[in-house]
Parts: C-alpha cells; structure tokens; sequence
C-alpha cells in the first residue's frame, strides 16, 4: 500500500496501521517515546504517564492514544521531558531504588530513563517505605522495594500464564503487589521459572534466584546503547515465550 | 586564562566510603591540569581541618550523624557552589538502608538484648557523635547546587563536570557519563 | 477449601444467591460479608474463591481498595469521624481526640482489646449538621462533646447499634430554599406519562432543546448524551445514576434520595425509555448506607405501581428495573468510568478514554451514566416541556440548580436556585457575614474571594456540582488547603504516577510549611508539582489536586508567607530531635548529642 | 586500673584535664579523630584514636540474597573494595560450596594484585609522602599532594601512573575501578581478553621498575635518617597474618599465623573457617571500633598488629624473586631494627608493592586467564567464612545464610579494626616521645597523625559495623557438629 495513513510526530512523518496507537506506530517506525508499563506483547495501560506527550496544545499518553491521520504529536520537546524528568523522580523517591547493589542495574528501563533524561537526583524527599522480601519461592525473589507499579506481572500472568499470580491491592501511595495466596507467600502460588510474568519486570522485582551479577559491566543492556536507541526492541509484536502456547 | 586566579574546592566525605574521592584521584594524570586550575582548601588530601571560603564545595556521603550536619552546614556556609558526589550523598546511598530499622531497636539489639550479653552498654561517650534516626541525603538538609550522581561517578563524569564548571559552562554527563551504580 | 466444612458458607450462600453468585457484585458481596465479623475473613474468602471462580488475590486487591473493607480484625465498633474542613471548624478533631482518650485507643489504630478503632474518614455528606461520624458505617450527626461521652458510654458497655438513641442517627434535610425541583408537584409517572406521549423517539431530542446539562459538575449536555447511548449498536443498554456524592461540601442528592427519591427513579426510567436500556442501577455512596432500605422501599412502590418491572405503564416492551449498588469508600467512585469499574465488582480505577461509557459501559455495553438531580431535572423538563423549562436560569444553563450550602454562615443546607445567582445573593439568603472565601463545588472547584462575590453560578461562569463551603474572616486559608490536599493524597486511586506520588508529595510539602519548615523553594516546588499533575494525570482527580493551594495562594498568598522561613532552605524535619532516639538509647545530654538550630 | 593510666588509654582525672582534639584526621581513609587530655604542665594523661561513624552494613544486610554481598559490602570501602569484594565473594564460595576454576582464581587475583597496587601507591605517594619528603612538622599548606607536585613532578608523577595501572587492573577485572562486579559466588563473571590481557602488558615492565624505585626511596628515608624512622612511635606487639602451606606470603588465600612479640609461634596455617576460636573482639565505650584480641592471650594482652610489616616480617619467603631481594634487605638493615619500626610499614607496603606488580606480570602471560570456565558450585553450606590479606591486612568475612539465600547474620572484621589497640600504642608512644610537657603545635600534633598513616588505617572499613557485634563463639567438633556455645559480654567476661 502506498497511501497508507500517516501523522506526524516532532516533525516526522510516521505511518500507522488502522488500530494503532500514537506509541505502537512510533516505535514500529523507530522513533522512540519514552515508556514503562507499556509493553510491546500487551493491551496499552497508561498507568506511568511516561510517554505523555503533547496533540495540539493538549497532553495524553502516547501508549493509549489512536493514531489518526494528520495528528501533530510533539515528543521529545523540553516541556513533555522536564514532565518526565519529574515523573522518573517521583518514581526513585517512591521506592527503595539503591542501584549500587541492584542486580538488575544496567538492564533496568527506570534507570536507564533516569540516564536518557539527564536525572541527576530524585529531588524530592524520599519516602523510604519498608517492603520486606519475599525469598519464599525456591527459584524466584520478589524485591518490592524496586516495584514502579506498572502491573507488567500482572497482565502477563492473567494474560498469557492464565494464572493471576500478581494483582494490585491498597490505594494511593499505599498501592502495593501481592501475590495470589492465603499466606500472601511467592511459594504458595503457582508461579514458574518459564512464566511470562518472569520476563517483563522493567525494573528489578521479579528475579530469578541465584543470577545475580552474572553479567559484566559493559555487556548489560543499556551500558552499551541509550535506551532511546532501542525503539525496535519495543515494537509492537505478538506475545511470545510464554509455555502454554 | 591561566592568569586569572585559582578555584578554591573544599572537599569531603560524611556518611560514604571515599570511594567518590578515589574516582576523583581517578582522573589520574589529569590532576596536573586540575591543579593549574584549582587549589584545595580542607580535603582528606591536606591538613586544613576546617572549611574556609571557597568557590565549590563537594561533598560524599550521606548525612548520618550530628556531625556530618555541622560539616555539611560549614560546607554550605563558605561554598558559593555545593555539589553533591555519588549516590549516598544523593540517595543516602546503602547506608539509608537502615532507614526502615527502628534505630532503638538496632542499638538495643546490638548491645543489650543479643543472646548472652550479660553486662551490655551503648558507646556513649561525649566524643563521639550521634546517629541520626535516619540516613538522608544532602538535600535534604541544605540546599545542593548540582548533583553527580554514581557509585562513584565515573572519572570522566567527574572531569567533564569540573571542567564544565570552571569553564562557566552549565555542566552536562549525557549518555555513559551518567550512571546511578 | 471443602464448602461443607468452612464455617463462612452459612451467611455467604444467603449472600451469594441474592447476588446470582456473580463476581461483577463481588464489592457488594464483600461489604455485607464484612457485616458478618466487621472484617473480611480470610476463609470466607476461600469459600469466595471457588463459588465465584476468581483469584484470591484479585479478592484482596477490591478489597483493600475501598477504605470501609477490612481484611483483618478492625474493631467490634469503627468509628470514623468525619474529615471535610467544615466538620474540622466545628471542632471534630478535638473530639476525635476527647473519644480516644476516652477509650484509650490511638487514632487509627484498634484497641487492644479489639473493641473499637477511631480514625477519620472523608467527607460523609452531612456538612449542614456536623461534626458528623460513622459507627459501622451509621451515619450520625451533631456531635457535641455530651454525644460524643455519651457514645463513648455504649461503645464500652458494647451496646449494639441498634438500642442507641435514635436521635443520634436522624438526619435533617435543611431545605432552605425552594425552586422548581424541590417544589415540584409532580406524583409518580407523571413525567413518564409525558414521555410516553412525547414517544420514545423523541425524548432524547426533548432534552436536547430544554438546554439541560449535567448536574454533576462537568455539565456535558444531557441530551446528546441520551442519544449517543440510544444510538450505540450494543443493544443491550444500561442507566446508571451516580449517587457517588463525595465532593467534600456537597450534600444535595443526599437530601434528593430522602426527599425525592420517586422523582430519581422516574427520570431514570424515562432516561432508559429514550435510550432503549432494560437495566438500571442506583451507585449509593457508602456513607448513605442509612438510605438503602427506605429507597428499596420506594423502588418495591413503583414496581406495583408499574412504574418499574415489565409493561411500564402497561406499554409493551417497556421493561426496566433498578438495582442498588453500595460503594464502599472511595471518592474516585464519582468519576464516571470509575463508578463503572467499581459497578462491576473491580478496584475503582478510570479507564482509559475513548471509548466512552455511552458507547463502551457498564460490562462494555451503552451506558447513559447520569448525577442524582441531572435525573430529577430531566424528570421536569419532560413534563413541563423543553421552552418552559430553557426559560429559567440563564442562555447556556438552564433550569435551576441545589446548593449544598455549609461553614460559617447561621443557615447552612439545600438552596434551589435558577442558574445565575450570585455568590453574593446566597451568602446574603444563608446569612453569612464578614466572609473570606467561599469554595465553589468542592476542593477540585474554585475558591473565590470577596471581590468576585458578584460572580454567578453557572456554567459561563462558575460551574459547580453545588457545593458552598462559606469562610469567614476568622478562618486560616492555608489550613484549609492543606485539609484539601490531605483529602486528595488520601482518595488518589493510585493508578497514574503522577497523581499517586504528586499528591503525596504536595501533602508532605503541606504539612513541612505547617510545621514552620516552609520556604519559598517549597512554594515553587508547588508549582512545579501543580504541572506536572495538571498535564500528566490520568483523571481529574489528579488535574485539580492543585486547585484548592494554587486558588488560596492566588488569594491569600500572605496566609502562606506568614508560615515560611525567610531563607530559601529548610530541612523537612527537625534536626535534633533526630538525634532523640539515639539520646534516649545513650543517655546522652552533652551539647554533642544535640545540634543547635544552625543556619546555612 | 592504674595500668591503663600510665599507657594513657583513660585519665584518672579527666574533669580537671584540657582537652585537645585532632579532628578530623587527615590523609587517611575515613573518618577518624585523636584526642587528648593535658595537664596545667602540658603532661599528657590521656591519648586516644576515636572511630567516630558506623554505617550498620552488618545489620541492614540482613535477609539480602546471599549473591548480593560481594557488591554491596564492598561498599564499605572505596580505597579497597576489591578485598572486600573478594573476602565475601571467597565466603559465598563456601556457602554454594564451590571450588574455583583455574580461570576464576587467577583473574580474581589479578584484581586483587591490582588492589594490592593502587592503594600502597595511593597510601605511600598521595597521603604519606608529604609528611616523609618534607618532613612531619614541614608547612601545612604545602603539606599535601599539590606541594609533592610542585617540589617533586617526577616523584608525584610516578605515584599517579602506579596506582593508575593498579586502578586499571580492577577496571579490566572487575569491570569498574571502583565498586566493580567481577567477583561472583563460585567463580567471576568475565575472563581477560587478548587484547585486555595486551593492554596491560604495555606497561607491565615499567610499572615493576617503578615499583622498585618505590623501595629504593623507602630505603633512602631510613638511611637519612636512621634515628628517627627507627625510634618514631615504635613499640613491640604481636602479629597475625595469612601464609601459604610453604610459608610463603600469599595476599589471596591461606592459613593464619599467629606469633607473640618475640617470634614464638602462637598458632599457623590455622584454618580461618574457625576463626573465632581464636580471635576475639572487645568494645570500648570511646570508639565505635571494636577491639579484637587473640582469645589465648586475653582481652589485655592480647591485641596485635596486621598489615605489611606483619606480613613482610612474618613470611618466610615472598614468592617473587625481586621482592623477596628487596625482603631480605629490609631484615638486615641496621640489624633488622626496621623490621620492629612503626615507620617500616613504609618500607614493607613498597615490598609488597614490588611483589604485586611482579605477580601480576607473572599473571598476564598466564593463558588461564582467557579461559571460559568462569563459574563452579557444589554442595550448599548455611555458614561461609572467606578470609584475605587485604592492602591493610588481614580481612574477615563470615556470612549465615538461610534456606531461602536470604542472609540471616554477617560478621565482618576488618584490617584496620584488627590495628585498633596497635594504632592506639602507636600514637601514645608518639605522645610520650615528642609531645609530653610541650606547648602543642600544629606540626607536633601532625607526629600524632604521621604515626596512624604509617599503619594506613583505613576508617571507612573500620566504621561499617553498627557499633559492635557481640561475638558468639561455637565450639564445633571435627565433623562441624555443634559442641557447645561460648558468648563474650562487652567487658569480656564470658558465660556459658
């Protein structure tokens, strides 16, 4: 098809296919808009508000909104990455983000947003909550302290596992992971090495045990292209790698 | 250029390990130039025990005692400029991680209450300082003026940031100067 | 779990079969199920579990979203006082306080011996007679430091609920003035008489030219509404009357479902003729919990008078009812797609729009989702036809609007207004003198001073969803932004960054200038957070959580000034007394162990 | 106690005493201060090294994953993290019960020789020499590294390039110069690629020859000035140390070695697993370091001294031939009188400065090094000890670990805390030899300072534990079944 629809987004023309959103054509295209809870195997969430972005003078996640011909989407502008700088903020000084001696650090999305945004501190006071560890399971760890709260686990567990190992409880700031069992323990619940869940956690909650720092500095996912450089990786495409199929 | 006269830097360490300092040792050869540029007022490097005026303060380490309080205020009284280096002195670093600890608690179970202890007590001479109930980072306690962030900052952060600043520059890392670990 | 052998399955198969043992009305099971022990017991949620075939986990998620549900014991006896400002200038906190001395239990904490907790809890509707409470969810009115003993009396003599004086638990409806709603005339199916005359098709069209919009604050135009649902292709279609009332100040539908209840239901009923809707439900905040039985009763009337059920009005194919649902203590219930979500048995997150309710509803079917008095409006417009009814109130909003009028005024409750009115005619007819401020429609609305008491409700002007919370000169602006913001921080839903965390973190920016922490780079950091929710929330919520500083620092800056240090930092807690602990654990007194207030 | 007044640890009578205080203390590695209590007279009553922070990592580690540790505990320390790096790293193998490949063991000690390296460099070039080149009460303004630039560029030069190489070898090793990663439970992450492995090489040979300098200058300021280097703050203690099975000294991995004062042997090759049956750790109300103390010879006698000069002395051969020259000197200079100076740690720590370039030359040719086998384990264990001879000395680490590789305890003792009483000796002799009955100056004061930097304390390490861990002793049989539980209160006196 030559005449397939197009908007325009920071002046680039980018095509979509009808039923696209704003995000899924940009990526495809590989343009890249920031993102946490967006997923390129799941239905758009917009809970992070990290790919707002702004469609004639008005702001909306970019993950969530259709594409539509003609549309003017202004992305990577100062206003919309001053948004998210704050936004990455918040999040540091939401949790327990000690990168030092996380595992995860260098495959991390949040810290390598923190990296692309030019975050120097988290800013704000830091709320310092105290989540416990849940070392239960014999082959998997759950560090809440790191959870940004994007339900990436949840989705994939419901949708592609079939087995709602994670879900959401509390409200506001007190809005925590739990897992799907009476005495509220990873062991108890029915969670697999192979699960889907244990492959979409951007940030370092869901771990396999036992891995650790088994990758060295310099070979890790971000170390060596700025997250912003790897759109492609996170164009949309069919759920894969999960067991059941 | 070289005529104009020296950048004054005071540095120190409160609640960290030194080794933002050792990444600013870092710069290896560099520290000649460094030192056509600059002069060090109190340092771990020399013996000026106390901070006097000078252009730009940097600071590791998280506030964690009384007396890291008193040595950041005297910082933040004689700097023009305050840069907080690292992750403790950003974050509070891993020593924050006792900040969900009751602290009575960890001193109690320390010194009294551990199995066995027939006759403990809890270092309480004069000389030394306090803890805090809580490990906080710098700007929580005065005003920072630029942060570096890593553990620690790479050499060439650091580097690239100095010489932003005493190039009049507003400094900037960008992508593999900028790291959080 | 074996069903025969959990002790739960008594009680939660009567409530099971009175839900169809549906997991869409698992917060309605879940709330008479806590009536059981006062918590949710975690093996009745084993029994739960099988009969309604869902995840545990999704079971404690609902459940721990809403504040009235517990998940473990919370007390024989909760009492939650009221937190609106209004209810705090009547003095609740120090009767709060007066309670827990008097029970020996800390504020939001349970006593020891599991008889009562007493903690505080939104707004509840009853701003025109508070300081007000709930006790197992029982609202209760005009506390005074006599009821307030008095009820501390039969909580420790574990009197049951319902051998407390009656008197505690009346509620007056404080109608002050009447316009054409509250003075209607009509009896039940009158206005369906009307519509049925006016022929389904053009219902829709009627309320379209009466110019009627939407009482609940937004006020989208009622009638496009109607017809986008009518015309939606899902023909099984839904009505859903939001009786959500959780905008602090606001307590007009309150006084509509007591008063007016039949005049609701007829204007649902003619809202699902017009849009073609078999099936109805009423979503009744939970703090009107008291009202549940006497509005069944008046559905049971009309269901014998034909004015619900099949046949309405011996019209063929004409089939409607209504259902109550319960919410459960969450204010972000009142956004539509919340109320929704929450109608279907889930956490009352917003969904992401388009699609939009009208289209994509209740169960992802048309849904005309409608406030409690657009309904009776709508009612009236119908019968007393489009032109009469667009010729009261003003060019763009017509017909008259209730004002829940409460604060410093000798009068507070119901005023009936065309739409119009100046601010400064309803301080004159409450009464109010020496006024500051007056909160129009809530903390998410607008707090305007005495130089703009000349400006009219209305949608042109200012739209409100009828809250009127007067100030008088005697009362500190800051403290009621900061009660605001509280209210904020405590009913955000948590799901967008931006709102979860902002609001939190405007709370502790409060709180540091309350506490003489303030600077002038905290005023700013207000600022900076204000954008960031205004562009990044996901609802409104989130967007206006800034209003009620931004309003009152545009008003009252000095208010605020008065608070802050003169220099530009401050640490946000207090620096010796961090040392406290460790002084207390050492013994320590010596001027090391403190750290004199120096300044940097 | 009359016996802790006249070894100036507590004044009789403080109240009526002035008090001078050193704060903080300079070109060291931590946060530290001296203070002391004179009389009218300017007699000094009272000396004493106070540790003045603690950062708790002891307590907050516990119910981390197990794998975290050798990452997060070096975090103690940014001068050596390495050797922290590795102690737990080595106590971690025990607990997944692993035994290391050939490639895992030499690329871990290529790090740590490159450890070794950089911090003796930094330690004798950028803190030391001030004090040694221009003299302990020289100009405090020009007392510093910017003063050896500007008198001696070559000299200043050459310590920046030294610990250069030092930090480079931790960087190729570890990934990072400082707070690196290489170091896992069982084994390392990378191996050293040709070209890594080429890198290094270019300069290897330089970096001996430096090295060598670097012993010769040592030498040089005990020849100049015989009196003062052998007599400054020197007193007899005890010593302890890691050697190989041969006696040899070996800075990764061995059998400690214990001797009194005099030379007699009080234990050797002690399998370090079972520390605690044979140190001990006291606590002392002024410090928030603890005090260890060889259990045989009591809380009071029983302190000792790590580090360099133990280890140079106490070896019975380095296993390089240019350091073992460069020993063998040491011990006959002058009839081996620097071999007991406070200020022979100088000496010493350039030995084994020479001795790490050496291996590490010896290691870059070594084709293990580019082996894949990087990672083992075996059968689990619940307890780890890894012990190593870290810049400063002798390194403990000893981790529990519970069924779900979850820490549950952490006990660490490290180089400088082992010095703790012998830094305390040092600076007290100082104060008698130079300060007693004099008006203080800033140079005077500085002898006190000199006197801590020849035992390169390094605070940060010292400051990490919570105050101090209660020591509990198990008593385990041959098999490592539980015999009986000893327990030391703070004032040492033990209960069953």
């Amino acid at each position: 098809m030559n005449d397939t629809p197009t908007f325009q987004l920071d002046g680039a023309s980018v095509p979509f296919e009808p039923g696209q959103t704003v995000m899924q054509a940009a990526l495809s295209a590989g343009h890249y808009i920031p993102h946490l809870c967006y997923h390129p195997e799941f239905k758009p969430h917009g809970s992070c508000k990290l790919c707002t972005v702004k469609v004639g003078g008005r702001t909306a996640a970019s993950c969530t909104m259709p594409a539509e011909t003609g549309l003017e989407v202004e992305s990577d502008i100062d206003e919309i990455n001053a948004l998210r700088r704050t936004l990455v903020q918040m999040l540091f000084a939401e949790g327990n983000h000690f990168c030092p001696s996380c595992e995860k650090s260098g495959n991390c999305m949040l810290q390598a947003l923190g990296y692309d945004l030019e975050v120097h501190t988290a800013g704000f006071r830091h709320l310092y909550p105290d989540r416990p560890l849940d070392a239960s399971h014999p082959d998997i760890l759950l560090d809440f302290n790191r959870c940004i709260l994007c339900e990436l686990c949840v989705r994939a567990s419901s949708e592609v596992d079939g087995k709602n190992v994670f879900a959401l409880a509390g409200r506001g700031i007190t809005k925590h992971l739990i897992v799907n069992a009476k005495s509220g323990l990873l062991a108890d619940t029915d969670i697999e090495l192979a699960d889907k869940a244990m492959q979409v956690c951007p940030v370092g909650v869901i771990l396999k045990k036992r891995v650790g720092f088994s990758v060295p500095i310099g070979e890790r996912r971000y170390d060596k292209r700025p997250i912003s450089e790897q759109a492609l990786d996170d164009a949309p495409r069919a759920p894969a790698g999960a067991r059941h199929e | 250029m070289s005529e104009k006269k020296k950048l004054r830097i005071a540095t120190t360490s409160l609640a960290g390990c030194f080794g933002c300092h050792m990444s600013i040792l870092d710069i290896d050869e560099r520290i000649l130039t460094l030192l056509e540029l600059v002069e060090f007022d109190r340092s771990p490097l020399t013996d000026i025990k106390h901070c006097g005026p000078c252009d730009i303060g940097i600071i590791e380490g998280g506030i964690c005692n009384g007396e890291n309080v008193h040595v950041l205020h005297e910082f933040r009284k004689n700097c023009k400029i305050l840069i907080a280096l690292g992750s403790c002195a950003i974050t509070g670093g891993l020593p924050a991680q006792r900040n969900h600890l009751d602290l009575g608690d960890c001193l109690t179970e320390v010194y009294l209450t551990e199995p066995g202890l027939a006759h403990g007590h809890i270092p309480n001479d004069p000389e030394l300082p306090l803890p805090l109930d809580k490990v906080h980072p710098l700007h929580e306690v005065v005003k920072i003026d630029y942060f570096i962030p890593g553990c620690p900052p790479s050499a060439d952060a650091i580097w690239k940031f100095l010489t932003d600043l005493i190039a009049g520059k507003t400094p900037e890392l960008g992508h593999g100067l900028i790291k959080y670990d | 779990m074996d069903s025969e052998v959990n002790p739960h399955a008594a009680y939660l198969d009567r409530i099971l079969d009175r839900y169809g043992c549906a997991a869409t009305n698992l917060l309605q099971i879940l709330r008479e199920a806590q009536e059981q022990n006062g918590y949710i017991h975690p093996d009745a949620i084993d029994y739960l579990i099988v009969k309604l075939r869902i995840p545990r986990a999704r079971i404690e998620g609902v459940a721990s979203f809403y504040s009235f549900l517990h998940l473990k014991p919370h007390g024989e006896f909760r009492v939650l006082f009221s937190d609106n400002i209004t209810d705090r200038m009547l003095g609740s906190i120090e009767l709060m306080h007066k309670m827990c001395r008097q029970l020996w239990v800390e504020p939001g904490k349970m006593s020891e011996d599991g008889l009562v907790s007493i903690g505080t809890t939104s707004c509840t509707g009853m701003c025109d007679q508070g300081p007000a409470m709930l006790v197992n969810g029982r609202t209760i009115t005009r506390l005074t430091h006599q009821r307030v003993q008095e009820i501390g009396q039969l909580i420790r003599n574990r009197t049951p609920l319902a051998d407390w004086p009656a008197d505690f638990f009346r509620v007056h409806d404080n109608i002050r003035r009447k316009g054409l709603l509250l003075d209607n005339k009509l009896a039940p199916g009158d206005a369906l008489c009307a519509a049925l005359v006016l022929g389904t098709q053009n219902i829709a069209e009627t309320i379209k030219t009466s110019g009627l919009r939407g009482r609940g604050g937004a006020g989208f135009p009622t009638g496009l509404k109607w017809e986008a649902c009518r015309n939606a292709a899902d023909t099984n279609r839904h009505v859903v009357c939001n009786a959500d009332e959780g905008e602090p100040g606001t307590f007009k539908d309150r006084v509509l479902l007591t008063s007016h209840a039949d005049l609701v239901f007829e204007g649902m009923t003619l809202c699902a003729l017009a849009v073609g809707a078999q099936q109805g439900f009423l979503y009744l905040r939970g703090e009107y919990r008291y009202l549940l039985e006497p509005l069944q009763a008046v559905l049971q009337r009309r269901r014998e008078a034909k004015l619900l059920g099949k046949n309405i009005l011996g019209h063929a194919g004409f089939d409607f009812d209504i259902a109550i649902h319960l919410g459960a203590g969450a204010y972000i219930c009142g956004e539509e797609s919340a109320l929704i979500e929450s109608l279907e048995g889930e956490r009352g997150v917003p969904r992401n729009r388009p699609p939009f309710p009208v289209t994509h509803g209740y169960l992802q079917q048309p849904t005309a989702l409608d406030n409690v008095e657009t309904f009776c409006q709508a009612a009236l417009a119908i019968h007393m036809g489009a032109e009469s009814y667009r010729a009261i109130g003003t060019a763009k909003s017509t017909g008259s609007k209730l004002i829940s009028v409460s604060g410093d005024c000798p009068r507070p409750g119901i005023y009936e207004y065309p739409f119009g009115v100046t601010v400064r005619e309803v301080l004159q007819d409450c009464g109010a003198v020496n006024t500051r401020a007056v909160q129009i429609s809530g903390p998410s609305g607008i707090c305007v001073s005495v130089h703009e008491f000349n400006r009219k409700l209305g949608f042109e002007d200012l739209p409100t969803a009828g809250a009127f919370m007067v100030f008088d000169d005697s009362r500190d602006m800051f403290e009621v932004a900061r009660n605001f913001v509280h209210f904020f921080a405590h009913e955000s839903c948590g799901f967008c960054t931006p709102c979860r965390v902002g609001t939190s973190m405007l709370k502790q920016t409060m709180d540091k200038i309350a506490e003489g922490h303030g600077t002038k780079h905290d005023l700013s950091e207000v600022e900076n957070l204000d954008h960031v929710l205004q562009t990044g929330s996901h609802c409104g919520l989130g967007r206006t959580a800034c209003n009620p500083i931004l309003h009152t620092l545009k008003h009252f800056r000095p208010a605020y000034e008065t608070r802050l240090k003169s220099l530009d930092f401050e640490p946000a807690f207090d620096l010796d007394g961090a040392l406290a602990r460790a002084r207390q654990m050492t013994g320590r007194d010596d001027a090391g162990a403190h750290i004199e207030a120096e300044k940097s | 106690m009359t016996k802790t007044i006249d070894n100036l640890e507590t004044a009789a009578h403080p109240e009526n005493l002035r008090r001078v205080a050193i704060d903080p203390v300079s070109r060291v590695e931590g946060h530290g201060k001296v203070t002391l209590l004179l009389d009218e007279n300017d007699h000094i009553h009272q000396v004493r090294l106070h540790i003045v922070e603690f950062r708790g990592f002891e307590k907050f580690i516990q119910g981390r994953p197990y794998w975290e540790a050798p990452v997060m505990v070096q975090r103690l320390c940014g001068i050596c993290p390495v050797s922290h790096h590795l102690a737990a790293s080595k106590a971690l193998d025990m607990i997944v019960g692993a035994t290391l490949t050939p490639t895992a063991e030499k690329v871990r000690r290529l790090m740590h020789y490159g450890q070794m390296l950089q911090s003796h460099a930094l330690h004798f070039y950028h803190l030391c020499s001030p004090d040694l080149l221009f003299g302990f009460d020289s100009d405090v303004a020009k007392r510093n590294i910017v003063g050896i630039v500007a008198a001696y560029p070559e000299i200043a030069k050459q310590g920046v390039l030294l610990r250069k190489y030092g930090q480079e070898v931790i960087r190729i090793t570890a990934g990072k110069r400082v707070h690196g990663t290489g170091s896992i439970p069982g084994g390392v992450n990378k191996n050293v690629s040709i070209e890594e492995r080429d890198y290094l090489l270019k300069d290897i040979e330089q970096i001996v020859a430096w090295s060598r300098e670097s012993v010769g200058i040592a030498r040089k300021l005990f020849e100049q000035n015989l009196d003062l280097y052998n007599n400054f703050g020197r007193f007899k203690a005890h010593t302890l140390n890691l050697v190989r099975e041969d006696g040899a000294m070996d800075l990764y991995h061995g059998g400690l070695r214990a001797r009194d004062m005099d030379g007699n042997t009080l234990f050797d090759h002690y399998d370090y697993s079972h520390y605690w049956d044979v140190i001990f750790e006291d606590v002392k109300p002024w410090s928030y370091m603890k005090f260890p103390f060889l259990r045989s010879l009591g809380p009071e006698e029983g302190w000792y001294r790590v580090g360099p000069l133990s280890r140079v002395t106490q070896c019975d051969f380095i296993p390089t031939p240019l350091a073992e020259q460069a020993r063998k000197e040491f011990m006959a200079f002058n009839g081996g009188s620097a071999a007991g100076a406070t200020l022979g740690f100088h000496w010493a720590r350039m030995i084994e400065m020479l001795h790490s370039a050496e291996q590490i030359r010896e290691l870059l040719l070594d084709p293990d090094l580019q082996g894949t086998d990087l990672v083992t384990k075996g059968k689990r264990q619940e307890r780890g000890v890894g012990v190593i001879e870290a810049p400063r000395g002798t390194l403990i680490h000893h981790y529990k670990v519970d069924e779900h590789d979850q820490i549950i305890r952490c006990n660490l003792i490290v180089s400088t805390t082992h010095n703790n009483q012998a830094m305390n000796e040092g600076i007290r002799q100082v104060a008698r030899q130079y300060l007693d009955g004099r008006k203080l100056t800033e140079g005077l004061l500085n002898h006190i300072e000199v006197a801590i930097r020849a035992f390169d304390p390094c605070l940060s390490c010292a400051t990490h534990a919570l105050g101090k861990m209660p020591l509990e002793v198990e008593l385990l049989d041959a098999v490592g079944g539980m015999l009986s539980t000893l327990s030391r209160s703070s004032d040492g006196v033990f209960s069953n």
